[in-house]
């Protein structure tokens, strides 16, 4: 195999120290955020929720990307994500879908 | 294989080889994305059930938000040390990723003792799993999180002394490695959903 | 060591068990006698107990799933006399403790042993076939997913003498099925063996997915997949998406029994319908995916037995697409009598519905792939006629099913009953049977005598008409499902019809078996 | 109606006997919701069924390898007007349906009370709702009429053209309130409240059965719904507080004796177990049902052995939603 195809390779999936680094970086910072948000209480109950959703899923971002090396540059990571999305898509459903359900009918079913 | 006949003769092992290296991870990434509904379903379950105390104690009073930084810190750190590891693997450079591997490992173990620490304290306290469904759910999510850093510990011992032998950094091994890293990085995610919706969830 | 199994767990006072121990017992020597006599074990092991290859994989699993077949079915003869005898007072000749038995075996067996089994044969036997590659991604999973199914299949025969089975039916409702209200060894084995054969399934989904998406011969772009493929396709990623679940459903189940844990207890803060919307958010998907194999079956048969490419390929492959997305997305129509809200209610019914639409369009693809051709009628074309004709009244009761105004008075009815054995046989077994069929020239390199095909066709045909369509009528009149005995007059006549239907299904399998055992008589 | 039952070819000589087919002749307005429903969804499904069916067997004809006559396009296999035409018409019926999806799941909802339109029809404008709590039990079901102080074993009597507003748990496993002729059904669940609101616009004995699988005794766990006008149920509820009533139990349903009438009959793995008789309680505590309810919501092992840290415990808004009211309650 040609040297040449070798680092290209290497290059688009394998990170580097710089990258992962990066990172790193950025998931302590939103770590520390999400940490911070709950035990400063500055916020209500919801918004405090909400924060960390946000930041988790920036966080989850992160990972994939700096961490998990995931992109669309060559046609195995397109693949890659193309199982992740459907995937994703699944757990929200499953997620949003219970919730939506059993709030509901919990809210039907209270004693009253 | 047939399917290869289209390339040039030369290139064509290597060619093979890389095909069958990107099979294999495509394969395992599969395996990771029903491990992500496994555990997208657990959260679902969570979700649904964290409210329901029976009476029992709740988060808030049992969480120690102090041991759960402590172990999101390893988590993380074992992410990069183990991402230095397979940098290392693709510069076939055996010493060095034994060594983060071996990093790698102690905090990984570690991170799995304060777990169990944490899941012991909370059933001698009286609030075992078979207490509430909000327990339930709970021990089941969190346990089934570090079971599989258990198993990932496990590959990882077997990895470490497979490289150290004969096989070294064979692309065989090579991509074991990128496997276990697909799986190791894949955990932290979990985690950090574990850490933001489960404990800091619970004592908001 | 065995837990709750003790000696006395083997059942000698029940007649019928016994005789079928005795039968299973001599079936067995004599088969491990003639192997012995024959000298073939080394041949055995080698070749065929210890292969990776595909194509015998999918041997042994069609033998599997023949064998399961007949299990099945025996479950449901017995059910069907057991409902034309006890009637008015009569208790039949099964008590509930094991009629209820009967039905749970009925409907896991032929789920996950039968139809699953089927389905992973034809996906072992065509996909790699069809995209030209030389096996599937991983050779050495695919034998491991087998013998999971195996030991998971074995493991629910084993109940039949050794202990009992799940007397909850085939998804093990809780609260019933917890051990508050269930503390012997039936829904243990049923949660085992769920578990092991849905790993093992999730494992073939894997290695199919990889070997579509991976191994597909140069050149084979997307739309140049067959279309068998492509429902193997979809059918892979609904495997993956919605077999976890399964996973974690009965993970929890067996919390509760194993560890007292609370998920779907009465007390504790367990929820029910938590078990019903994880169960269901499976259970729905997978009659999909059960189904649109059957779908790429029909597809490859009606293009060649009518002389003509398959009418609207890419149309075919969308519509396949927005099933696998819909069937995902429905789930709570098994449960609109819960007590959920109209709104949930409304938009999973209207969700529901609107999987009509790409069945439909693909009913419509059949029919204009017919459409000026040159229709030859062998084997599995008489199945794809029948299934056109069958599927559309079952499609037809699906909708009535779909609206919750509807479904409230015939949900758990025995009009449920007829509607999903409706799209299950007419749909599923046929576009399996005809599958099988069609491909076995590929596996053994002759073709089947068509005679017994064509009679079984014609048994199965007819006997589903007169098993099911008097269940409709029985369910209209407001019988419910899981009835051991009943003392309504109305009801009597239509049971003694499905009963007699059963028999002729009976006669249906009878000549599959012969035709698979003597392919060339 | 009568067409939708010829549709089952054999069905004629059978319905010669006259018996009933409880969901084609409700006997109310919930129930003929419902039937109006199936019937109209089964009458636009049949316009796309019916064609395919006929076209299927015309094409299979038509186009046999056999008839040299018919004309073969060899490697036709595409058309947009079809595709447009296979693909619309399907859209626009489930869209028709969806509409009368979304309007009859409002319209006929479980929890929705008998609305003034459905009084109306019936012919009794100002009909004052009555009240019925229904216990499921192994394998029983108890109705509890709190307002009158009287409940009932394994049957239902109830007035005519009066709204009937059901309130349903489970003390046992799940299983689902079915009176076939009055139309819906729901579950009943331990520690959960369901309702369900039909009316009976006609004197009549119905079949009342559970609709989901209970175990062993299943098949024997119906009851009569006895439907007959107010001036008969007054008279019968006179007769339930009347003590030489040869059905009426010699005490009162309270929480010492209900204990009794709970326990599930002794089982076999050889016969079924025994339905149970009916049975009228002339007195019944008040409160009785919601402590049912309660019972499966309050107080965990926990709770029990080790009160102190968690008794006291805070609920805070967001904390235990689902069981609110009776946990509070047992605190």
């Amino acid at each position: 195999m040609s040297e040449n195809h070798m680092t290209s390779h290497e290059g688009e999936s394998h990170g580097s120290y710089g990258s992962y680094i990066v990172g790193f970086v950025l998931a302590v910072i939103l770590t520390v955020a999400s940490f911070a948000t709950v035990l400063s209480k500055a916020f209500s109950f919801w918004q405090t929720i909400a924060i960390l959703g946000v930041l988790a899923a920036i966080q989850v971002v992160v990972h994939l990307i700096f961490f998990l090396h995931m992109g669309v540059k060559s046609l195995s990571q397109r693949h890659n994500l193309a199982a992740f999305i459907v995937t994703a898509l699944m757990v929200l459903i499953v997620i949003a879908g219970y919730l939506f359900v059993l709030w509901d009918a919990q809210m039907n079913m209270m004693p009253s | 294989m047939s399917y290869d006949t289209m390339h040039a003769p030369v290139a064509h092992s290597e060619e093979h080889e890389h095909h069958q290296q990107e099979t294999t991870i495509f394969g395992f990434w599969v395996y990771l994305m029903t491990d992500c509904i496994i555990f997208g379903t657990l959260f679902a379950v969570f979700a649904t059930l964290c409210h329901h105390f029976a009476g029992g104690p709740t988060g808030k009073e049992l969480f120690d938000i102090k041991n759960v930084e402590i172990e999101t810190a390893i988590l993380l750190l074992s992410s990069i040390t183990y991402g230095f590891a397979s940098i290392n693997a693709h510069k076939k450079n055996k010493g060095a990723v034994l060594v983060w591997l071996l990093l790698t490992f102690i905090l990984g173990v570690s991170f799995v003792t304060l777990e169990i620490k944490e899941f012991h304290e909370l059933v001698a306290r009286g609030a075992g799993p078979d207490q509430s469904a909000f327990l339930s759910s709970f021990f089941t999510l969190v346990g089934t999180h570090g079971l599989h850093v258990t198993i990932g510990l496990i590959w990882m011992f077997v990895l470490f002394f497979q490289i150290m032998g004969k096989q070294g950094l064979s692309s065989r091994m090579q991509t074991k490695l990128t496997c276990l890293s697909l799986f190791w990085h894949f955990l932290d995610i979990v985690w950090i959903c574990v850490f933001s919706f489960v404990y800091l969830g619970s004592v908001v | 060591m065995l837990g709750k199994l003790t000696l006395s767990a083997i059942p000698y006072d029940v007649p019928i068990l016994v005789g079928t121990f005795i039968g299973v017992a001599v079936i067995g020597i004599a088969v491990l006698a003639a192997v012995t006599y024959f000298k073939k074990w080394g041949y055995l092991w080698r070749e065929w107990l210890t292969t990776v290859d595909h194509k015998k994989l999918a041997i042994m699993y069609v033998i599997l799933g023949l064998v399961m077949l007949v299990r099945g079915f025996a479950d449901a003869l017995m059910m069907r006399t057991q409902l034309a005898l006890a009637y008015a007072g009569n208790p039949g000749y099964l008590p509930p403790h094991h009629y209820d038995q009967v039905f749970s075996a009925h409907g896991t067996i032929m789920i996950f042993f039968m139809a699953m089994v089927m389905m992973q044969a034809l996906f072992n036997f065509v996909v790699p076939l069809q995209i030209g590659a030389r096996d599937v991604a991983f050779p050495l999973i695919n034998s491991i997913s087998f013998y999971m199914t195996l030991v998971s299949a074995i493991l629910i025969n084993v109940s039949l003498f050794i202990g009992e089975f799940s007397n909850v039916g085939w998804l093990g409702y809780p609260p019933i099925s917890e051990l508050q209200f269930n503390p012997g060894v039936g829904v243990d084995y049923y949660i085992w063996s769920v578990q092991i054969s849905g790993i093992g399934t999730l494992l073939t989904g894997m290695n199919f997915l990889t070997t579509i998406v991976k191994l597909r011969a140069p050149g084979m772009k997307w739309m140049h997949i067959p279309v068998f493929t492509w429902t193997a396709f979809f059918a892979c990623i609904m495997i993956l998406t919605t077999f976890p679940v399964l996973t974690v459903s009965m993970a929890l189940l067996a919390l509760d029994r194993y560890l007292g844990m609370h998920f779907f207890t009465n007390d504790g803060g367990g929820s029910v319908m938590l078990y019903l919307n994880l169960i269901w958010s499976w259970g729905h998907p997978e009659v999909y995916i059960l189904i649109l194999p059957a779908f790429g079956v029909f597809s490859e048969i009606a293009a060649t037995f009518s002389g003509k490419p398959l009418f609207g390929y890419a149309t075919m492959v969308i519509a396949t697409g927005i099933i696998t997305f819909l069937g995902s997305i429905v789930w709570v129509h098994h449960f609109f009598t819960m007590g959920s809200g109209a709104d949930v209610n409304t938009f999973f019914g209207i969700m529901t519905m609107f999987i009509a639409v790409p069945t439909g369009v693909k009913i419509f693809n059949w029919l204009f792939t017919m459409y000026k051709g040159r229709v030859r009628f062998e084997g599995p074309m008489n199945w794809i006629v029948g299934f056109m004709i069958t599927f559309s009244i079952g499609g037809m009761t699906g909708v009535m099913m779909a609206m919750p105004a509807a479904d409230w008075v015939i949900h758990n009815s025995l009009f449920l009953v007829a509607h999903f054995h409706n799209v299950i046989i007419g749909g599923v077994f046929f576009g399996y049977v005809a599958g099988l069929s069609y491909w076995f020239p590929k596996a053994f390199g002759f073709k089947m005598r068509d005679v017994w095909g064509k009679w079984a066709f014609r048994f199965w045909f007819v006997g589903f008409y007169l098993s099911f369509m008097p269940l409709y009528v029985v369910g209209l009149e407001g019988m419910t499902r899981r009835m051991n005995h009943y003392d309504n007059p109305n009801w009597h006549p239509w049971l003694l019809v499905a009963c007699v239907g059963v028999f002729v299904l009976a006669a249906g399998v009878a000549c599959q078996v012969i035709q698979f055992c003597f392919c060339s008589v | 109606m009568k067409r939708l039952l010829r549709f089952f070819p054999a069905l004629p000589a059978l319905m010669l006997s006259g018996c009933t087919v409880d969901l084609l002749q409700p006997a109310g307005p919930i129930g003929e919701g419902n039937r109006d429903m199936m019937v109209l969804e089964w009458a636009v499904m049949m316009c796309v069924v019916v064609p395919v069916i006929i076209a299927t067997l015309i094409f299979a004809w038509k186009y046999r390898a056999s008839n040299e006559k018919a004309e073969y396009l060899r490697n036709w296999s595409h058309s947009n007007k079809i595709e447009v035409f296979i693909w619309g018409v399907p859209i626009l019926i489930i869209l028709v349906l969806s509409g009368f999806n979304y309007w009859s799941t409002h319209y006929y909802d479980p929890y929705k009370p008998i609305s003034k339109e459905m009084l109306a029809k019936v012919g009794a404008p100002d009909a004052k709702p009555l009240r019925v709590e229904v216990v499921s039990l192994d394998w029983k079901w108890l109705f509890i009429y709190p307002d009158l102080g009287i409940a009932t074993i394994n049957e239902l009597d109830v007035p005519t053209k009066t709204p009937l507003d059901f309130r349903i748990t489970s003390d046992s496993v799940m299983t689902s309130f079915f009176i076939p002729q009055l139309g819906s059904q729901i579950y009943s669940m331990a520690g959960m409240e369901t309702q369900l609101h039909l009316l009976a616009s006609r004197p009549g004995n119905y079949q009342g059965e559970a609709a989901q699988y209970t175990g062993p005794g299943f098949s024997d766990m119906r009851f009569r719904t006895i439907a007959m006008p107010q001036e008969q149920f007054d008279a019968w509820v006179q007769s339930v507080h009347n003590s030489e009533n040869p059905f009426v139990a010699k005490e009162a349903l309270d929480s010492q004796s209900y204990p009794k009438y709970q326990a599930p009959p002794a089982i076999s793995n050889e016969v079924a177990p025994k339905p149970a008789p009916v049975l009228y309680f002339s007195s019944v505590q008040s409160g009785l049902f919601e402590s049912i309810v309660a019972k499966y919501n309050v107080g965990s092992k926990a709770h029990e052995k080790d009160s102190k840290p968690m008794g006291n415990m805070p609920m805070d808004m967001h904390s235990d939603s689902h069981m609110a009211a009776p946990s509070n309650t047992g605190m």
